[in-house]
């Protein structure tokens, strides 16, 4: 078998970060190879110097066994490599079709090339099942809908090594087993597949070898077949990572949140809730299963006060505690309320709700808190962030650096750590490990069970399902902005979830 | 982007490179306009700053500086682009006269200058409100709305003036001079040192004023909700920050520091409001805040810098009448280029040096 | 004072002066649909101006005035260029010191050159020729024709068609050729463009190089056709109202020149309102009706056109990371 | 010891075509034949103004003319500081005991053009184009209405403004644009006093083939054929004739206002427009100035009540 890719003693550095390390494997063409290793070992950097995108410092990359100066994306594109970004590389307020034949539009004109490309992409579609309406903007899709596009576009563009960079992270499992379903396509006509992820059983499920990374080197190098979950962790981690936690017998106390008949039809006259009923107790961890798009973003959105779009509108009763939430008027300053009733908010977007990436470490740690005095004393500032920078292993440990200049699972930490550090009653989690390595999910986990123990009610969104049955007490499910169904973690069963989750009751 | 360079090396020595980038090219225009650059210079400082008038007239056009650049900085801290400073300074002028033509008789100067100078916040917020107001409810782009208040400043301002102020029988478009009593105290009537400028009591409060700006922004949770939702509308709303709350006070506050602006030259040098009084130093405030990076300090140093542009300029163009007086329009825009537009220029270049210096463990 | 508005002597003004607003505004659509947001617009149209103008007066021919002007506005968006997409540095900042730059070095160089006070001198016959439709002598008889062959549409320099000319152009360019998807692209995200193997940078200095031959006709038109002459600071703030038309146009080439006209066509109304004694007010004063073009946009913006979104990327250098 | 003399221009400049650079040539003629040199300054901005006398009292400067209302107050404000200095205000009044104040009847000049204005039009319709509005430039249109409408009172006039803040000196675009529109409906005679916004004003005449008059200094050269007068404000002679008192020791401080009698204002005929003033006008625009000089005829002057009573 011949190698399609060959990175021979590459190394880049960021400022102080050196980044990639004389890296050094092979990929062999016609294969998926799986790279892993923790946030910040240098996966995302390695492929983006494949793609053109950085310069390395030092080292030779070989493409089908020559060596290539690949200066730019473009140069990566003509030698047949397309990359899918975590974060996707499309135009919002463009259409798909444009998104496209973007840099690859044949002609001058437009609307001539548009039919053909069309024409084209069809055939592509019907082979390889892909579902794709053209002229639908990219803003309205959904993430599945624009990965899909994604990949398209590289397929379009005849690309015979192609990278995905934690392409599953955001996407729910039926989407990755239509990813998966893909890629081994892609397999069959001889292509090549380089995946970066930190789910540990999708590498074992599609691909053919693995490369592990940490802090920018390469620690291992294995045929997936012979391997298996505990040992890539431990190679990833350096140490032994507890895939089981230990929990304490549910003692759930007085009803904290209490939701009646919530309702929210958005300006488009849409519902996306209908008549949700449920109640959280102290001291329980209730969790929402559902594919994304069914409303549970809303539903989190809604308790946390952040849902303030024009033309909604919001029916139904919401109590904390004693008090009753009024919809009626849209007030922009409800998320701070409500954190004065004890609610904690760990939103589902982080990097774009949670933090600002311009403000440093130690005041991020104030946002959502900064109402509570009118001096802020930067030094008592500095050293609580400190504090919690510490309790939460946060690196590096430096309260003044911009939190742009964190990894971004260290960013995590700090949303967590603040939202915890409040000593919430009521704490409304979304997708609290997405995109985050193995060792810090068990960090995040251990926090969450620990505040459950406490007494703390809690509401979590996910749509990992193994993370759900790692901390739930109750689980509801959501489908098409209705609850479809509710079970104890006693009653936990996979299939019934899912039928659930597909709108499929009793 | 030079966040590998030492605070030293961006705060003092790259702005340093820059300025001199500046004068170099001036240099040369003075060169080609046929007088010698290194004597041009020396006028200049001599006259901006190596005398104690001189100093008192750089600092009295800085004082003016310094408010239009704090009005145009906390806005930016609030992600709005407030180019409407001169026309809020244009009507905290108007503000500031209506108290003192109805008062400057009646009332002793203790109760009349600070009503004079709440007037003048009073109208800068009130002609900043209204952009403010749509940004925030409706949606409309704010500097669009600044600019078009801009002129239409100017044309009431002009009606007012020529319909009502005017005293009967003057030619002058402006208003009767105020009675003595209503004229702001002058430093030098407190430290005769100073000699004879008109710099004073806005001076104190400029400085004032500067550190109130850098400790409310940063050290108040006003500040904090300011800044939050000008780095991120998704995030203040997280953090129930009301933006459009956050939108209207800070053009409101942004409009005070502007209509303050007024003071300096009506109240404490011209004693009457005439027809654009302002001379553009709104325009130069949005020089000063971006080249000033919106930090106190920085607002302070531009500022400075402008003052004595002016005031050295002003002077070399009387001593070399080769060297017209728009020679220095040009210098002004020329480091406005270098040191706010090309600031990181040598930066790579700077890195490198000292790199090799200190060895490659930086 | 005269009894009535005159509808006709409006609309020919509003397509008279309009091209300043128009190529200046299409200019500003080039380069901040890029991505980069252009303040200069004032400036360069006054450096070009003056370049026109002098160059006119020189070599007696304004096609080579134009050509002067359209490479000195050419060798600005060049350091505009290396400012915002090399440098990554201000974009405001640079075109505040651009328009301030300007405004006092084409007054020394003027003063140096003519000794007139900031002025040019005036290029008399070296102007260009006011297109007519053939056969007047037959359509100049019958009134209404006569107006709208021989005032309307006729009676215009060739930069008054290519201006009008120039509007389906720009949108057709805009919106449905392949450098306009890039541009676009460009300015909304250019990390996908860059992705899709598109050079960011040589297309954001392409759309300068646009906006800079259309910004330099703006200040030509000033000089060579609407005065006959140059003097300092005649742009006179025609760079702003251009980008408030920009604004309030969405950034889309219709709608800019629709803003541009209506901008055009309130200024227009305004020097005819002057001195007219209306019904129930009188007679408004000088001062207050100069206000009308600028109320009107103000209103306009917060009633029917709230809410105009620029391109995303607008402002901010394009660094290679995420 | 001979006296020092300097001349402050306010930010029109002393290349504006109009008042400032009328005083600039009254000084050079001053200079050329006496040999005397003199120093000249331009302000920047009002606050300026006062630094830029004291200046240049302190130096030893013995004269300062000021050029432009502007000056009026810091004029005022400086003199009280150095009562040895003599100051000269053009263009504004201002109080004290070494400082002459020199005003100009514009109205009577402005009269005079009008009369030939009227005379000239065929339309009957006359333009009037000023730079901002201000009390100077209503005692123009004060002024020429009132001479228009002593010709025939049916003569309408059109007037307009530029703008409202400084750039309306310097818009000739607009200053074009308002020249094009008066001529639309009508107009074939516009007066232009705006500076430099008017020169645009000059030139649109002169494409459509109409009449302008000009102000301030003789314009009559710029376009001739086209140009049917100016109307000329002695800013010049004011300056020579303070220098030369200055010099021989007869200067006095006071009001003077300078109309036609003392020379102050006038209307220009020279071979420029000639072809275009009949010798009915040039008779009627005499006529005129012998009634005023003789006080038969009252120009009224807008700025002694605010009013033009027309
Ligand atoms: N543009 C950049 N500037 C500075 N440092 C960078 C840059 N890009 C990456 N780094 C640093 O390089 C290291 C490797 O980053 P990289 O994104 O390759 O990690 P990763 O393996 O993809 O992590 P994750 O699993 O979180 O995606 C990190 O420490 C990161 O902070
Ligand atoms: N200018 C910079 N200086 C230092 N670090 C940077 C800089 N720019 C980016 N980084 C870091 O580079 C890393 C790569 O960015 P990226 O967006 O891929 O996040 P990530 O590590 O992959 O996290 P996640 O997988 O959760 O998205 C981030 O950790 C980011 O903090
Ligand atoms: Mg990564
Ligand atoms: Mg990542």
């Amino acid at each position: 078998m011949s190698t399609a890719v060959e990175f021979r003693q590459v190394s880049k550095r960021f400022g102080k970060v050196l980044a990639n390390d004389a890296v050094s494997f092979a990929i062999a063409r016609g294969t998926i190879h799986g790279i892993i290793g923790e946030n910040g070992a240098g996966k995302s950097t390695l492929m983006s110097i494949l793609y053109g995108y950085y310069q390395a410092d030092a080292g030779d990359i070989l493409i089908h066994g020559e060596v290539r100066n690949i200066r730019n994306s473009h140069a990566a594109i003509e030698l047949g490599i397309g990359m899918v970004h975590q974060h996707f590389m499309l135009v919002e307020d463009m259409t798909v079709l444009d998104n496209i034949m973007l840099g690859m539009e044949g002609g001058f004109r437009l609307r001539s090339q548009r039919s053909r490309i069309a024409l084209e992409l069809a055939s592509l579609c019907a082979d390889y099942g892909l579902e794709i309406k053209l002229d639908a903007r990219i803003n309205t899709l959904s993430v599945g809908e624009q990965q899909r596009v994604e990949i398209l576009k590289q397929l379009y563009r005849n690309a015979n090594i192609l990278i995905l960079d934690e392409p599953t992270a955001v996407l729910t499992p039926q989407e990755a087993d239509a990813l998966f379903v893909i890629l081994r396509l892609f397999k069959q006509q001889g292509k090549t597949v380089i995946l970066i992820t930190h789910k540990l059983p999708e590498i074992l499920a599609i691909t053919d070898a693995v490369t592990v990374m940490r802090a920018g080197g390469v620690v291992a190098a294995v045929e997936t077949a012979s391997t298996n979950q505990e040992d890539l962790a431990y190679k990833m981690v350096g140490r032994s990572v507890a895939t089981e936690l230990p929990r304490q017998p549910l003692s759930a106390g007085v009803s904290v949140l209490q939701v009646d008949d919530l309702c929210l039809q958005n300006a488009q006259g849409v519902h996306l809730l209908s008549a949700v009923n449920f109640s959280v107790q102290a001291g329980e961890i209730v969790a929402i299963a559902g594919v994304s798009g069914n409303g549970q973003s809303e539903l989190l959105e809604i308790l946390a006060g952040m849902r303030n779009q024009p033309g909604d509108k919001i029916s139904g009763n919401v109590q904390i505690h004693d008090t009753r939430l009024n919809f009626e008027k849209k007030d922009p300053t409800l998320a701070a309320k409500l954190r004065k009733l004890g609610v904690s908010h760990v939103p589902e977007d982080r990097l774009r709700d949670g933090v600002i990436k311009e403000f440093p470490v130690w005041e991020n740690i104030l946002l959502g808190q900064q109402s509570t005095q009118i001096y802020l004393d930067k030094k008592k500032c500095v050293a609580l962030s400190d504090a919690l920078l510490a309790q939460f292993e946060v690196r590096p440990l430096d309260s003044h650096l911009r939190l742009s200049q964190l990894s971004g699972g260290n960013q995590q930490k700090i949303v967590l750590a603040r939202e915890i550090a409040a000593r919430p009653t009521l704490m409304l989690v979304g997708q609290p490990t997405r995109g985050v390595d193995i060792g810090t999910i068990q960090r995040i986990h251990t926090e969450l069970l620990a505040l459950r123990d406490a007494g703390v009610a809690i509401l979590l969104v996910s749509a990992e399902l193994e993370e759900i049955r790692a901390l739930a007490d109750r689980i509801l499910v959501m489908s098409g902005g209705r609850i479809t169904g509710e079970l104890s973690i006693a009653d936990y069963d996979t299939t019934r979830i899912g039928l659930l989750m597909g709108g499929l009751h009793k | 982007m030079n966040s590998d360079l030492p605070r030293w090396a961006t705060n003092v020595a790259l702005p340093m490179l820059n300025l001199l980038s500046a004068m170099l090219v001036a240099a040369g225009v003075i060169y080609l306009l046929g007088e010698s650059p290194i004597e041009a210079l020396g006028i200049m400082l001599r006259s901006a700053l190596g005398n104690v008038e001189g100093f008192g007239y750089t600092l009295f056009y800085a004082t003016t500086f310094i408010f239009t650049g704090l009005s145009v900085s906390i806005a930016m801290q609030a992600g709005l682009f407030n180019i409407g400073s001169d026309g809020q300074m244009y009507l905290g002028g108007l503000g500031l006269t209506l108290v003192m033509l109805q008062f400057d008789a009646s009332l002793p100067a203790w109760i009349l200058i600070p009503l004079a100078m709440s007037a003048a916040a009073v109208f800068g917020a009130a002609w900043a409100f209204i952009p403010g107001y749509l940004q925030a409810k409706r949606g409309s782009h704010v500097v669009v709305t600044t600019i078009m208040f801009n002129f239409i400043a100017a044309s009431l301002m002009n009606f007012i003036i020529i319909t009502y102020m005017i005293p009967v029988g003057e030619q002058n478009p402006a208003s009767r001079v105020f009675a003595e009593n209503a004229w702001l105290p002058r430093l030098n009537s407190l430290l005769p040192a100073l000699g004879d400028t008109p710099l004073n009591l806005t001076f104190i409060c400029a400085v004032i004023c500067l550190f109130a700006y850098g400790l409310i922004v940063w050290r108040t949770r006003w500040g904090y909700a300011l800044r939050a939702a000008g780095k991120s509308a998704h995030a203040a709303q997280y953090a129930g920050i009301s933006i459009a709350t956050v939108i209207i006070v800070t053009m409101l506050v942004s409009g005070a520091f502007a209509g303050a602006a007024a003071m300096n030259s009506l109240a404490g040098s011209m004693h009457y409001l005439s027809l654009n009084f302002t001379s553009g130093a709104g325009f130069i405030g949005i020089a000063v805040a971006l080249m000033g990076r919106q930090h106190p300090v920085g607002i302070f140093m531009s500022a400075l810098l402008f003052g004595i542009l002016i005031q050295g300029g002003f002077d070399l163009s009387l001593e070399k009448s080769n060297i017209p007086a728009e020679t220095f329009v040009f210098i002004q825009g020329l480091i406005i280029l270098f040191c706010g537009a090309m600031e990181n220029m040598y930066a790579p270049a700077l890195s490198r040096l000292l790199n090799r210096k200190w060895g490659n463990n930086v | 004072m005269f009894d009535d508005f005159q509808f006709s002597t409006i609309l020919v003004a509003t397509i008279r002066s309009a091209p300043v607003l128009l190529f200046a505004a299409f200019a500003g659509v080039f380069a901040e649909r890029s991505g980069i947001i252009d303040l200069a617009l004032e400036g360069k149209m006054l450096a070009s101006a003056f370049v026109a103008a002098a160059c006119t007066y020189a070599t007696q021919n304004p096609y080579l005035g134009v050509a002067a002007g359209i490479l000195v506005s050419c060798l600005i968006v060049l350091l505009q260029g290396y400012v915002a997409i090399n440098q990554k540095g201000n974009q405001l900042v640079f075109g505040i010191a651009i328009n301030i730059a300007m405004s006092g070095l084409t007054f020394v160089l003027a003063q140096y050159f003519f000794q007139l006070g900031g002025r040019s001198p005036d290029l008399g016959a070296a102007r260009f020729a006011v297109w007519n439709f053939p056969f007047a002598d037959w359509w100049s008889t019958i009134p209404a024709l006569n107006w709208l062959l021989g005032k309307f549409l006729g009676g215009h320099t060739v930069l008054v068609y290519l201006a009008f000319a120039l509007i389906p152009c720009l949108h057709w360019l805009i919106n449905h050729s392949r450098f306009g998807l890039r541009l676009r692209a460009v300015g909304e995200n250019p990390h996908a463009a860059d992705a899709a193997g598109i050079n960011v940078a040589q297309t954001r200095y392409l759309a300068l190089l646009c906006g800079g031959v259309l910004c330099s006709l703006s200040g030509a038109y000033l000089a060579i056709v609407q005065s006959g002459f140059f003097l300092r600071d005649m742009s006179a703030g025609n760079g702003f109202l251009a980008l408030t038309a920009m604004v309030f146009g969405n950034w889309r080439p219709l709608q800019t020149a629709l803003g541009c006209l209506m901008f055009g066509f309130f200024a227009a109304l305004q020097i005819q309102m002057e001195g007219v004694a209306f019904p129930v007010v009188g007679q408004i004063p000088g001062s207050l009706i100069q206000m009308l073009p600028f109320v009107v946009t103000v209103v306009v913006l917060a009633g029917v056109m709230a809410k105009s979104v620029g391109p995303k990327a607008l402002g901010v250098p394009f660094v290679k990371s995420r | 010891n001979q006296p020092k003399y300097a001349l402050v221009y306010d930010a029109g400049g002393k290349f504006d075509r109009s008042f400032n650079q009328s005083a600039y040539e009254g000084a050079e003629r001053f200079k050329k034949d006496t040999k005397i040199s003199y120093i000249d300054v331009q302000v920047m901005s009002n606050a300026q103004g006062e630094q830029v006398l004291r200046n240049l009292a302190r130096k030893g400067i013995d004269l300062i003319a000021a050029i432009g209302f502007t000056h009026a107050q810091q004029v005022q404000t400086v003199a009280k500081e150095f009562p040895k200095t003599k100051f000269l205000i053009v263009d504004g009044s201002a109080n004290g005991a070494n400082v002459s104040s020199i005003l100009f009847k514009e109205q009577e000049g402005s009269y005079l053009v009008g009369v030939a204005a009227a005379m000239a039009s065929k339309s009957k319709k006359l333009g009037f184009i000023g730079g901002i509005d201000i009390p100077l430039i209503r005692a123009f249109v004060c002024g020429y209405t009132q001479g228009a409408k002593s010709v025939d009172a049916k003569v309408d006039v059109a007037q307009n403004v530029v703008g409202t803040t400084a750039t309306a000196w310097n818009d000739p675009a607009k200053g074009g644009e308002l020249a094009r529109a008066q001529m639309e409906r009508g107009v074939d005679v516009i007066f232009a006093a705006a500076g430099g916004s008017g020169m645009g004003a000059l030139q649109a005449v002169k494409e459509k083939g109409k009449m302008a008059i000009g102000v301030d200094s003789n314009q009559n050269y710029l376009f001739p054929g086209v140009m049917l007068t100016s109307m000329v404000k002695r800013v010049d002679n004011a300056i020579y004739d303070s220098f030369m008192q200055m010099k021989n020791g007869t200067w006095k401080a006071g009001v003077s206002n300078l109309g036609l009698k003392e020379g102050g204002v006038d209307w220009a005929l020279d071979k420029d427009n000639r072809s275009l003033i009949t010798p009915e006008i040039e008779k009627r625009v005499n006529t005129a100035k012998q009634d005023i000089l003789n006080g038969k005829v009252k120009v009224i002057d807008y700025r002694e009540a605010s009013r033009c009573p027309l």
